[in-house]
């Protein structure tokens, strides 16, 4: 549909990018999911991967980390990262918190950031800092805890070794406005240190990290650019992710508190 | 199935397949064993692949239709056929009242209990209460009160008619109830037991209802066992037994329609004729090392087991569907993915 | 969190019957009291003297001794529209699974239609007509949209009609023609759920319940993973169903822009606790809900 | 229907075969018993057709068909052999292969010789069925013998909980019960592992005679029981004396166990056995305990065929040229009787020398088949 | 009295026993979602081979327990890597794959060994009995005993302290999740598998001893009492297995004495129908 001229706009040359994804392809199960999926992680700041439902975000941060099958090139500081099993991906220095947080219901929090510890130093302070919570609730089951404290293990996670990225998908799927907010704090914390790659259907939250972003649309890169200056350009973000920059549905007479619900 | 009709008249060598001609006593007798367990294992799928159960314990319904009809006939004097009603009978209302007890828990739970109580059974019959069930030894099937036309060599091709006809009738029934209003319910259940709960259906009854079905139809094919084999013994009764079933519906494929029949078949061919290969000339004359596992059936058949398991994930039945795919997948994987996901 | 007040005694002293101003909790925390101001009478709300449709009376439910749902009374009017809020782990889907039967009650009562429900299970509460959809998509993976459609509907038709195993499955053509039609999932009729598309899941979980034609209607996040795309056509099915037909919706959603398009009463839970139930208005002008719930704007 | 075998006759150069069909263990747990079987009885046709392999010319063919033990196995095994047009089936290592395998015998009027299957049951089943092993009853008479005067004695019986260990505990209580004795039974189920308290109650019991009637794999565990509680102290202790691969199986109590045994390599003395000995050695086995079973079975096979010039079509002809039938077998003169076809043999009292893989029996008595023949058994059908 | 005291005692070491076998068994079953039907395979390789380095290789009795363990932890690792391991995306093809092999092995034993009981070597030290309160209790029981009560021990401390029994807990939760943590965990599974091997193994050495013999089904006619007692103490609870361990031991030896038909399996099969009646998810109330 967009066909395969990808407009490449902004910062974020592929020269300097610290992950570069090339000709990506996913099949699973006879399934082609992703056909050629091109994406640039800046050094720095937030990169945000959009499109809409089944466009293949997930699957391509997955690809990314060797949890599918996949073809194509994948180079990560220099080493190229799509012939090595997960674990060593992993070692490289990439954090991952998956779409689905992937929780270990059944171990404790303080269990579940212990099995994410890789070297020798790892950094409670930082997580327990940022997360006070963690620290308080570190005996209980976390599959008792509630979506947005499970969200904080998971992320917290992420920064408990010195990893050179941190790859988070879908950070705010079913969390309480508060938390959102909460949420976006940390990240826009996080990347003031480490290059985040975020995968978000929230726009308002895309907006306020900012940065550079990438759009798929059926297994394709659709569009690289600027963040803000897709969500500005009213048609391209109809076009890309299927909406503008609109106002509430419902026709609710209540003031919204702004778009989080997008 | 044309070939299951004709084989009775047939004397076409199958050599390898059989040992003897089609229509050979010998070969009849084995086809229609196979054809048994391809009906037993039909009516456990009815369980296993349509609802979604796992009992370890079916071949207590089977041993149950297998002794009450021996026993009727032998310490109360019942004609055949009325005995034969009184197993089915038996077996049905045991799988009732066992299956009410059962379903009351599900998942691994379920399969703990059924293996319980068919361990219960087995160990029963082994005990030799009050000298009824003959332990260890089993009891014959007492020949004269079994009508004329079924005792006898020569009258093979009746028994193999009355397998075939029991497992055309599993076959009618396991595809009538599937596609019954409670077939429909049946599905629901083995997909997600929960949801069918929040429409205002309570899955109990249901899942009662494939139990006491899928019992009645092993205590029937206890009672056409009972005709083959001419006698009952407790090796019908193990835990292996219904263990054998289980292997029988994954090797053809579970919740096909005929995969089951398929496994079932296999497997018995398998387990009679695997012997014979392993007692063979040829076998003898290998090496020590070759000859010694390939001589034992039993490791042949668990062999090929795990092959197919490895090669033949989903069963015989899937098997075509494989190749249809590893077809047009190859054809696909050479043009441009252009129709991408759905 | 724990509430010595109602734990000595589950059932609060409430309004009495027939009070069309929801009962509300008063809990022991005092910073989180700040009641809410008794909302004025709600459109859609029981006409006095009529029986509501569902009525919950200190109803409470605890794990191994912790609290998860505590104390929690109100009444819905019949054609009412609620939804709730509230922060996660709240005990939102928790306080629709006591009503729906898939946990048993610790405390209090349950009623719908007047009649005692609480120790009834789930296939009983929903034969009288209490529907529900699923947190996490609930289908049947291995099963095409229309037969979704049509076991609903078969069951709909009553237990008796499900075991006639002499018969053969009935097609139900028009109410599933009319279903996929009404949930726009007709060109997918034979689409096995597990290849449907996020969205479309979360549709057919509506047709599953519109055909069976439930009095009452809980939704647990509708919208959670749903494309902005696809959000404002899934709002208009919802609102047909409870402007069109006239059902009693309770719904759980954090997309507040959706719920505040659609519900009649908001309800806020915070630990378990019904913290407030009212107008949209009233509630999102609370301040406790503003800061428990949504936090700084965003 | 199924062609006989009478196609050819003897005028033509070859004359027709004989048919023999041999449905026994060849694998399954039994496979030990079925090869000494098989054995015995292979050297049981080269003794009794001298080396030729043929009656009158007529060259016996032998087909087997394993049944795993399995009942239902063998009877197909055995429903295959007689459609094929055999007229005389032999085998049987277990019990229940033999009942089964019996009856289909007699529904199809077909000469089936059980073999190793001791169960007293299988005497006087039907008028088709005959035996080439002991029964047994004949183990509890020779068993009895160790006790001499029974009156006023007290006899326990060791067993399992099954059809072998309550038919022996009925048997001793035919036997010696009728002989003035006092018989009790401890039954222990067949499953238990653990059984040590078996033992303990089998002490605690103080009997003159222990009796134990035990097979399968405790047998280990039972001895090592019996000795830790130190039962052979205080009574004596008879039981049977299975196949050499199980005397290390009584471990250290080997010495002070009194055995009935049915038969070991050696322990007839007779000049057949020297022939089934010498012609089983060349095949590169040993006798045991159950290769005169195949090699009586073997026996009966050829004198009946003989009887018959040749042919085993006419089975009435066979039965009748099998009753009443005495000759000289491995363990000394055997009858085959013709009341209930119970074939009446000598039994050895044995004692074990040595322990462990050491253990070698010597024969201390010979009982005549008179001083242990069962008591006759009306046939049915 | 002393005839209570003995059935305590043999109840007590057949529990013992129960719980060697279940223990690896729990362990693979709970931890990695394989119900192992291969598992009474492993206990005969054990034994099989503890019995072989005895007679054959001529080892003394630890050493050839030591020999037994080894090899059945082998069997175990190979039965891991070449069979589980490329089937762990198909749960239900592992437990075909393991009914396969059980199928397989005694079958092989059979056609090596014989159908028949091999004597088991009998150390002097172990073979005698010790007096305790009138009863003649056989020794080796107590090494059962004691070997049982090590193993939860070490077992308990294996899944409790060290990153492997967090690495093995997670996974059966979520693999792929695990790996996305930077842990190869395979290699723990491999371990899980190889010490659930190495305990059947164990029990197949020292099951010898109480058997007084080894035959090729011995493995298998154990396997369903191991699963009854995992599934009794909660699958994937260890403890949980040690306490329905000693409870069906006790239960058999009890019943087996003193009803009057010896129904001690009965009354075992009966006791789980009755307790997954009432506690579905066993005594321990952990889901697998
Ligand atoms: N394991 C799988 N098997 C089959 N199809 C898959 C699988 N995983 C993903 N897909 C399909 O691939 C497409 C892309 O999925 P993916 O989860 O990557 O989308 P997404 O962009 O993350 O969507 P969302 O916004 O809903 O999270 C979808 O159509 C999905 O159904
Ligand atoms: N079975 C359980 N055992 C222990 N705690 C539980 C159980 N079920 C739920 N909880 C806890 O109860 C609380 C309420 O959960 P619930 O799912 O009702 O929250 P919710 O309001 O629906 O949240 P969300 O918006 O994230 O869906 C949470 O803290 C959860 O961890
Ligand atoms: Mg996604
Ligand atoms: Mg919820």
């Amino acid at each position: 549909m967009t066909g395969n001229s990808l407009p490449v706009c902004g910062q974020g040359g592929a020269d300097e990018a610290l992950l570069t994804v090339r000709g990506l392809r996913v099949v699973i199960d006879g399934l082609h999911i992703l056909h050629g999926v091109d994406l640039d992680v800046a050094p720095t700041g937030v990169t945000a991967l959009l499109g809409r439902n089944g466009a293949g975000k997930t699957t391509t941060v997955k690809a990314v980390m060797g949890l599918v099958p996949r073809t194509g090139s994948i180079v990560f500081a220099g080493t190229e990262l799509s012939g090595l099993p997960t674990h060593l991906v992993v070692r490289q220095g990439i954090g991952y918190a998956p779409e689905d947080r992937g929780i270990f219901a059944g171990l404790t929090v303080a269990e579940n950031l212990r099995l994410a510890e890789r070297d020798g130093a790892p950094a409670y302070r930082l997580v327990h800092e940022l997360f006070p919570e963690l620290k308080q609730r570190s005996g209980q089951l976390a599959g008792t805890l509630s979506g947005g404290q499970q969200q904080m293990v998971a992320i917290g996670r992420t920064l408990l070794n010195g990893n050179r990225l941190i790859i988070a998908d879908e950070p705010t799927k079913g969390l309480a406005p508060k938390i959102v907010a909460e949420v976006a704090d940390v990240l826009a914390r996080v990347a003031e240190s480490v290059p985040v790659l975020l995968v978000e259907q929230n726009l308002a939250f895309v907006r306020r990290l900012g940065g550079a972003c990438a759009v798929l649309a059926d297994g394709r890169t659709a569009h690289r650019g600027d963040t803000a200056e897709l969500l500005a350009d009213e048609a391209a973000a109809r076009r890309l992710l299927g909406v503008g920059s609109r106002r509430p549905a419902g026709g609710s007479a209540v003031p919204v508190t702004t778009e989080v619900a997008l | 199935m044309i070939v299951l009709l004709v084989a009775p008249y047939s004397a076409l060598p199958v050599p390898g397949l059989l040992d003897g001609s089609l229509g050979s006593p010998g070969s009849l007798q084995l086809i229609a064993l196979c054809l048994v367990y391809g009906a037993l294992a039909t009516g456990y799928d009815l369980l296993l692949g349509r609802t979604g159960l796992l009992s370890f314990g079916h071949a207590l319904y089977f041993a149950t239709g297998l002794y009450a009809t021996d026993l009727a006939m032998l310490e109360l004097g019942f004609p055949f056929l009325v005995a034969a009603l009184f197993g089915v009978g038996c077996s049905t209302a045991l799988a009732l009242l066992l299956g009410s007890v059962s379903l009351r828990v599900t998942g691994i739970g379920f399969s703990m209990v059924t293996l319980a109580f068919a361990q219960a059974g087995s160990i029963l019959i082994q005990r030799n209460p009050g000298g009824v069930t003959g332990g260890e030894e089993g009891r014959a099937a007492p020949a004269d009160l079994l009508p004329g036309s079924l005792v006898g060599i020569e009258n093979t091709a009746n028994l193999y008619w009355i397998a075939l006809a029991y497992l055309l009738l599993t076959l009618a029934l396991v595809r009538w109830t599937v596609s019954s209003p409670t077939g429909r319910v049946w599905e629901g259940i083995r997909e997600n037991e929960r949801r069918v709960e929040v429409l205002g259906l309570r899955p109990y009854g249901f899942k009662l209802v494939a139990f006491v079905l899928a019992g009645g139809l092993a205590g029937a094919g206890g009672v056409v066992y009972l005709l083959l084999t001419g006698g009952a013994a407790p090796q019908a009764a193990t835990s292996d037994a219904t263990l054998a079933l289980l292997v029988m519906v994954v090797l053809g494929g579970s919740g096909t329609r005929w995969g089951p029949l398929l496994g079932g078949a296999l497997y018995t061919w398998a387990a009679h004729r695997l012997g014979d290969l392993a007692n063979s000339a040829a076998i003898a004359d290998l090496p020590a090392v070759l000859r010694v596992p390939l001589s034992q059936p039993l490791f042949l058949l668990g062999t090929l087991f795990i092959a197919v398991v490895y090669v033949l994930p989903g069963g015989l039945a899937a098997l075509p569907a494989r190749i249809r795919a590893a077809r047009t997948g190859s054809a696909a994987a050479a043009h441009t993915p252009e129709g991408g996901s759905a | 969190m724990a509430n010595p007040a109602s734990a000595a005694d589950p059932v609060p002293a409430v309004t009495a019957t027939g009070d069309p101003v929801p009962a509300v909790p008063a809990t022991a925390d005092p910073a989180s009291a700040a009641p809410v101001p008794a909302g004025a009478a709600v459109a859609g709300a029981a006409a006095a003297g009529a029986v509501p449709v569902l009525r919950l009376r200190g109803l409470g439910w605890s794990v191994r001794g912790v609290p998860i749902v505590e104390d929690v009374s109100f009444d819905v009017g019949e054609g009412e529209f609620i939804a709730f809020i509230g922060p996660n782990g709240a005990g939102k889907t928790s306080l629709f699974n006591l009503i729906s039967g898939i946990h048993p009650a610790s405390h209090g009562k349950v009623e719908l239609d007047g009649a005692d429900i609480t120790s009834e299970p789930v296939h009983a509460r929903a034969r009288r007509g209490l529907g529900r959809t699923f947190q996490t998509s609930s289908l049947w993976s291995g099963m095409t949209v229309a037969d979704h459609v049509r076991l609903a509907a078969q069951a709909a038709a009553g237990p008796m009609a499900s075991y006639r195993i002499w018969r053969r499955a009935a097609r139900y053509a028009g109410q599933v023609a009319d279903t996929l039609e009404r949930t726009e999932l007709a060109h997918r009729a034979d689409t096995l759920a597990s290849a449907l598309s996020h969205g479309e899941k979360r549709k057919l979980e509506l047709a599953v319940l519109l055909v069976s034609d439930p009095r009452l209607i809980l939704l647990d996040e509708p919208m959670a993973g749903v494309s902005a795309e696809e959000v404002p056509a899934l709002t208009a099915l919802i609102r047909s169903v409870h402007r069109d037909l006239g059902r009693t919706v309770l719904m759980v959603e954090h997309h507040m822009d959706v719920l505040l398009g659609l519900a009649d009463r908001l309800a806020v839970m915070h630990h378990g606790t019904l913290l407030a139930l009212d107008t949209p208005a009233a509630v999102m002008a609370d301040t406790t809900v503003q800061q428990a719930y949504l936090g700084e704007a965003l | 229907g199924t062609a006989g075998t009478t196609a050819a006759d003897g005028a033509s150069g070859t004359k027709s075969p004989v048919k023999v069909g041999l449905v026994y263990s060849k694998t399954g747990p039994l496979a030990a018993y079925g090869r000494q079987y098989l054995e015995g009885f292979k050297a049981g046709l080269d003794y009794a057709t001298k080396g030729t392999g043929a009656v009158d010319g007529h060259k016996i063919e032998i087909a087997e068909q394993d049944d795993a033990g399995d009942p239902a196995k063998a009877v197909s095994g055995a429903k295959d052999l007689i459609g094929k047009g055999y007229r005389i089936l032999a085998g049987s290592t277990a019990s229940g292969v033999a009942l089964q395998v019996a009856p289909i015998a007699a529904q199809n009027k077909v000469l089936f010789i059980s073999g190793p299957a001791a169960a007293d049951k299988v005497t006087g089943l039907n008028k088709y069925t005959f035996r080439s092993g002991r029964q047994s009853y004949q183990d509890i008479r020779t068993a009895a013998s160790f006790i001499g005067d029974a009156k006023g004695r007290k006899v326990t019986v060791l067993a399992q909980d099954s059809a072998f260990g309550q038919a022996n505990v009925a048997a001793v209580k035919a036997v010696l019960g009728a002989q003035g004795a006092t018989v009790d039974a401890v039954l222990a189920p067949p499953s238990a592992t653990d059984l040590t308290p078996f033992a303990s109650q089998a002490k605690a019991a103080k009997p003159d005679l222990l009796f134990v009637a035990w097979a399968g794999e405790t047998a280990s565990a039972l001895w090592t029981s019996l000795s830790q509680q130190d039962v052979f102290a205080s009574t004596k202790v008879v039981t049977g004396l299975d196949l050499a691969a199980s005397y290390p199986l009584f471990g250290p109590a080997a010495e002070k166990i009194s055995f009935l045994n049915h038969y070991f390599g050696g322990a007839a003395g007779t000049v057949v056995e020297k022939a089934m000995a010498d012609s089983v050695t060349k095949a590169g086995a040993k006798p045991d305990i159950f290769t005169p079973d195949g090699f009586t079975a073997a026996q009966l096979v050829v004198h009946a065929i003989e009887a018959n010039g040749g042919s085993a079509d006419d089975t009435a002809a066979l039965v009748r040229a099998l009753e009443g039938w005495s000759f000289d077998g491995v363990k000394g003169r055997l009858t085959v009787r013709a009341e209930d076809h119970a074939l009446l043999q000598p039994m050895f009292q044995v004692k074990l020398t040595g322990s462990g893989a050491a253990a070698r029996p010597t024969v201390e008595k010979t009982l005549s088949a008179d001083q242990v023949a069962p008591p006759i058994a009306a046939i049915a059908g | 009295m002393s005839t209570v005291v003995l059935l305590i005692c043999t109840g007590l070491g057949l529990g013992a026993l129960y719980f060697l076998i279940a223990s690896g068994l729990s362990l693979i079953f709970g931890l990695m979602d394989v119900l192992n039907f291969a598992h009474g395979a492993l206990l005969s390789i054990g034994a099989y081979a503890t019995w072989w380095a005895g007679t054959e290789g001529g080892l003394g009795f630890w050493p050839a327990v030591a020999c037994g363990t080894a090899i059945g932890t082998l069997a175990a690792v190979l039965l891991e890597l070449v069979l589980i391991r490329p089937l762990y995306s198909r749960p239900r093809d592992q437990i075909l794959a393991t009914v396969g092999v059980g199928l397989a092995v005694p079958a092989l034993l059979t056609g090596v060994w014989g159908a028949d009981s091999r004597p088991f070597l009998q150390p002097p030290e172990l073979s005698g009995t010790v007096h305790v309160l009138g009863a003649i209790v056989p020794a080796n029981r107590f090494v059962l005993m004691a070997a049982a009560a090590v193993l939860l021990l070490v077992l308990r401390l294996f899944l409790g302290r060290t990153r492997y029994g967090l690495v093995v807990r997670a996974g059966v939760e979520d693999r792929a999740m695990v790996t996305a943590l930077g842990i190869d965990v395979r290699r723990a599974f491999t371990l899980v598998f190889a010490i659930g091997g190495a305990a059947a193994a164990l029990g197949g050495a020292l099951g010898g001893l109480y058997f007084g013999s080894v035959h090729p089904g011995q493995g298998t006619s154990l396997l369903i009492f191991a699963f009854v007692v995992v599934v009794m103490g909660g699958m994937g609870s260890v403890t949980g297995a040690a306490v329905a361990s000693a409870a069906v031991g006790l239960v058999q030896q009890f019943a087996n004495y003193y009803t009057a038909a010896g129904l001690g399996d009965l009354s075992v099969v009966v006791l789980l129908a009755v307790l997954l009646l009432v506690r579905p998810r066993g005594l321990t109330g952990r889901l697998a």
